[in-house]
């Protein structure tokens, strides 16, 4: 069995390229800020980002310069407010200009089906009387040949690089995925390249034990990164909770140009990687995001021989 | 009888039991997840809570602050992938009640969460649809939560996101829109219902205390209102307990 | 929380009317025979019968006289050979003839998609070049409003009524699904009525411990049925192994009308109910059909209050 | 050195070899999976087997009578639904090689798996598609395997259930075909490609022992050969006791 493991220095040196589109998901849960800070220590620019919620892990790529052009379906600090760096950018072009290409949610999980599923299209009822496609014409709609109807559609998204985050893998990439799905699965299928980063490397025997629950089969890993804590302020079910209280405090950070650049100085280029960044932030942190324990009950495949 | 509350718990309590008798609802972080939370304790028993971010059933052990909050996870009923939420239980007609909000509301229940200013040089650049335009759209019903202010009712929208009643009447059977539209709207002053016929925003009831003075003044439309505009009541002394007691002890939504 | 538990004879009598469309699925695994063998015991007529591989399900319902139409992908006894009774209806019209709607696989998973995401079609790259559109003006196609791409569709299927068959699920009909997942999830969300058939009623905090296994909510189901074995010649993963013998010799019997109905008259009019038929096995096939251990390595959610 | 075999002992092996560095192949139950199986001992280690029932990387502990066998569920690296079977996997680009069978298969490699005679008034009902046709379609190459008879190498197929090269040169690439289509038809008499240029289907070797005269006789229409036929090396040792003494012991497929 092929071994792809990688540090994220050599897996984002080799995998994410200047220009590049590059698609870092997780909804809520398993955002790999880890990557992208690595990706900010190695000051890639003009990437085209996409995402459903750009969220803080985009909001600080932004604030580095790295993107041209983001696409997307949400701009907020969930449950918290604005992304202010995105705002910069978009209101007033600090760092740099950005260009923007809306959907809605089911807009952009249309657009990873139909590239997973390598369709010219994805149909669905959404659109019809707002604004979006005014400013966004690769919406637009296909006529039922059964009657009628008429649906809205979106064209499919083939990210170079996509990089999911798990709870575990094997050593060749086939990874498994519990707690919010996201669109994890849809855009590994979708994407050129797949950079799987987990919080744990299992035996093979591990995956194979419970087959349902594989997301991501090896056959479309290009690299596996083993980066414990790899998502925080984001989290990973069963691993470590979300750091609210970061959420929370990056509103007032993020408001401040200066303030944001200082806190990239600190905690991006300052620390050599995310083992560094785990140590920096300290024993009591994780301890305060440590949750209990709810394991799930047991269930038999059978042997048959 | 009525106690004194804050018009965010008479927001909780009013969406709380326009939710009499419902068994899924979508929604958000906030009032309207404090609402659906004592609509289950009251008017709702079997209410299930649907998050866009893939659960159905959640038993959160704590008050989330995201819709992704690992608390929604643990103990589910169900939770799955962001394709199955939106094509199978959104799309598929099995939401019943919906919960939207915006910094933009029309007279007819359009709403706007993209943008103050053009889109191409904003004033304000706001979060974008997410899922709202097509939950605006599927969801059988929409109930909307909205702060009452000038800049917030407008006369018109600078970016429609999510289609309420468009232009009122029947576009949106014209349209083909699985769901009804906006029957409800929500406010810290007054609630509004939309005319059968019209489907123009209507002034139903006031908060006790109320006068129909101060809600015009913060709608920049000419203002419809019913036949008789009543007094909504005021919470119970079972729904301040439960709300303030059990549902949101540390208080964030008073 | 609502108990949907019944009978199968009462779930039956009340879902299952003469006329409708039923959709029993489970590809290879989960085909709930028991379900077919009561609604042959209540003389249900002119059934349209929906199944990717009507299997010996069908072939015993169709030699029974319950259908009059047929919407199906592949009519075979899988690694065996032919459906007998399907060919003797079909070619002779033996017992009554049989009207038959021919898909691909893919063309119906793609039909039970488009009523499950409530869509006025789903879209494929198949059928091209083939004749099964020649005899089937469902199946039509979309041009690509992107290029001049365009792809086969298929129109949504609603059955009346789908009746599945799984693992566990609690008395409310939150229903989980291990092993071969085949299309019940999506027959499921597109049909009128759900009846669910489980090997154990479970209380729901099994269910709650591992949100991702539950492929069927409570909200879809109208009926819970526990019928132990309920899939017998077909299987449960990790509960009962596939009865190939039983697959081998029914092609012995069903090439003879005969035969045929004799074994209708001993194994389906001739039981009350699925527990007869079990016990009328016996133990030494259930011995035989017992599979051995093999668990799926334990996952934590974690608890967070 | 060549140890003496049945043929369908020799169809395993030559569609095994085809396989060499494959990783993924798409395939059902009988001839097929031995191939494939013998092939990871040999020429392709990283192969993994698709069955169309869902399942990716299986490790059966026993021969499975049926593609949904519960053997090959236990130890598998992914199992999935059909959608994400047929969407993700096949029509996403991930199968290399498929292999397909029929009661009848033409020049150009068309298959008929649908029936015998007028499908309204059929003289023989045949399973009908499952999945070829999309197969056929979405595989980057297929390897068709059939036993060489008149009445299946016909001249006219009564059904086109799954198209191969339809009528020759670029048919399938003017059709947006993803798959590059047949590339192999394995009998039990011998081996045939297809021309680069016509697409038709080419004598391209025969198994020890055989004759051109017999495989023209068991080929309706004018059979085109290639420019020097070759004999088809045997099995090897190697190749036979895998097959006898591991992968088919019970000779099933003997």
């Amino acid at each position: 069995m092929p071994d792809k493991r990688m540090s994220m220095h050599d897996a984002i040196a080799t995998y994410v390229h200047d220009g590049d589109s590059v698609a870092i998901e997780g909804f809520t849960a398993c955002i790999c800020f880890a990557a992208a800070h690595e990706i900010i220590r190695q000051h890639r620019r003009d990437l085209v980002l996409c995402r459903m919620t750009p969220d803080l892990v985009y909001d600080q790529m932004i604030a580095a310069g790295c993107a041209r052009k983001l696409v997307f379906s949400y701009l907020g600090n969930p449950g918290v407010g604005s992304l202010h760096c995105v705002r910069r950018a978009v209101e007033k072009g600090i760092p740099r200009p950005i260009e923007l290409e809306e959907y809605s949610h089911f807009g952009m999980v249309g657009r990873y089906l139909a590239g997973a599923y390598r369709l010219p299209f994805f149909p669905l009822r959404s659109y019809r009387g707002s604004d979006l496609p005014t400013v966004n014409p690769r919406i637009r709609s296909v006529d039922s040949p059964y009657d009628d109807d008429s649906v809205a559609v979106v064209p499919p998204l083939h990210p170079d690089v996509a990089i999911v985050h798990a709870q575990r893998a094997d050593s060749d990439g086939n990874t498994q995925l519990w707690g919010l799905l996201g669109v994890q699965k849809e855009v590994a299928f979708a994407s050129r390249h797949v950079v799987i980063v987990v919080e744990e490397i299992v035996e093979t025997d591990v995956i194979r034990s419970d087959p349902n629950r594989t997301v991501i089969p090896s056959l479309l890993v290009d690299a596996v990164v083993h980066e414990p804590y790899g998502t925080h302020p984001s989290y990973v079910q069963g691993y470590y909770d979300r750091d609210n209280t970061f959420y929370l405090g990056w509103d007032g950070i993020s408001r401040d140009e200066e303030a944001t650049q200082r806190w990239l100085e600190e905690w991006v280029y300052g620390v050599q990687d995310r083992a560094e960044y785990v140590e920096k932030l300290g024993p009591e942190t994780w301890e305060r995001l440590e949750p209990g324990t709810a394991m799930a009950q047991p269930v038999n495949y059978g042997q048959y021989n | 009888m009525t106690a004194t509350c804050t018009p965010s718990e008479m927001m909780i309590v009013a969406a709380a039991r326009a939710l009499a008798g419902v068994r899924t609802v979508f929604v958000g972080v906030g009032l309207p997840n404090s609402a659906c939370n004592l609509a289950r304790r009251t008017v709702a028993p079997h209410l299930e809570l649907i998050y866009e971010s893939g659960v159905f059933g959640a038993r959160p052990a704590r008050l989330p602050l995201s819709i992704g909050d690992p608390t929604l996870i643990s103990g589910a009923t169900s939770v799955c992938s962001m394709a199955d939420l939106f094509g199978l239980y959104l799309q598929g007609g099995r939401v019943e009640v919906a919960f939207l909000g915006g910094a933009q509301i029309d007279r007819f229940g359009n709403l706007n969460t993209t943008v103050i200013g053009d889109w191409d040089r904003p004033k304000v650049r706001l979060p974008g649809s997410g899922g709202a335009c097509e939950i605006a759209i599927n969801a059988r019903q929409t109930f909307v939560i909205m702060r009452l202010k000038r800049r917030a009712f407008v006369e018109q929208l600078h970016f429609l996101t999510s289609p309420g009643h468009l232009g009122g009447g029947d576009e949106r059977t014209a349209l083909r829109f699985p769901g009804r539209g906006p029957q409800l709207v929500v406010t810290d002053k007054c609630i509004f219902d939309f005319d059968p016929t019209t489907r123009e925003m209507t002034l139903h009831s006031l908060y006790p205390g109320v006068e129909l003075a101060e809600v015009q003044e913060e709608v920049e439309w000419d203002l419809k209102t019913a036949s008789e505009v009543r007094e909504t009541a005021g919470p119970t002394d079972k729904e301040l307990v439960l709300l303030r007691e059990e549902l949101d002890p540390q208080g964030l939504y008073r």
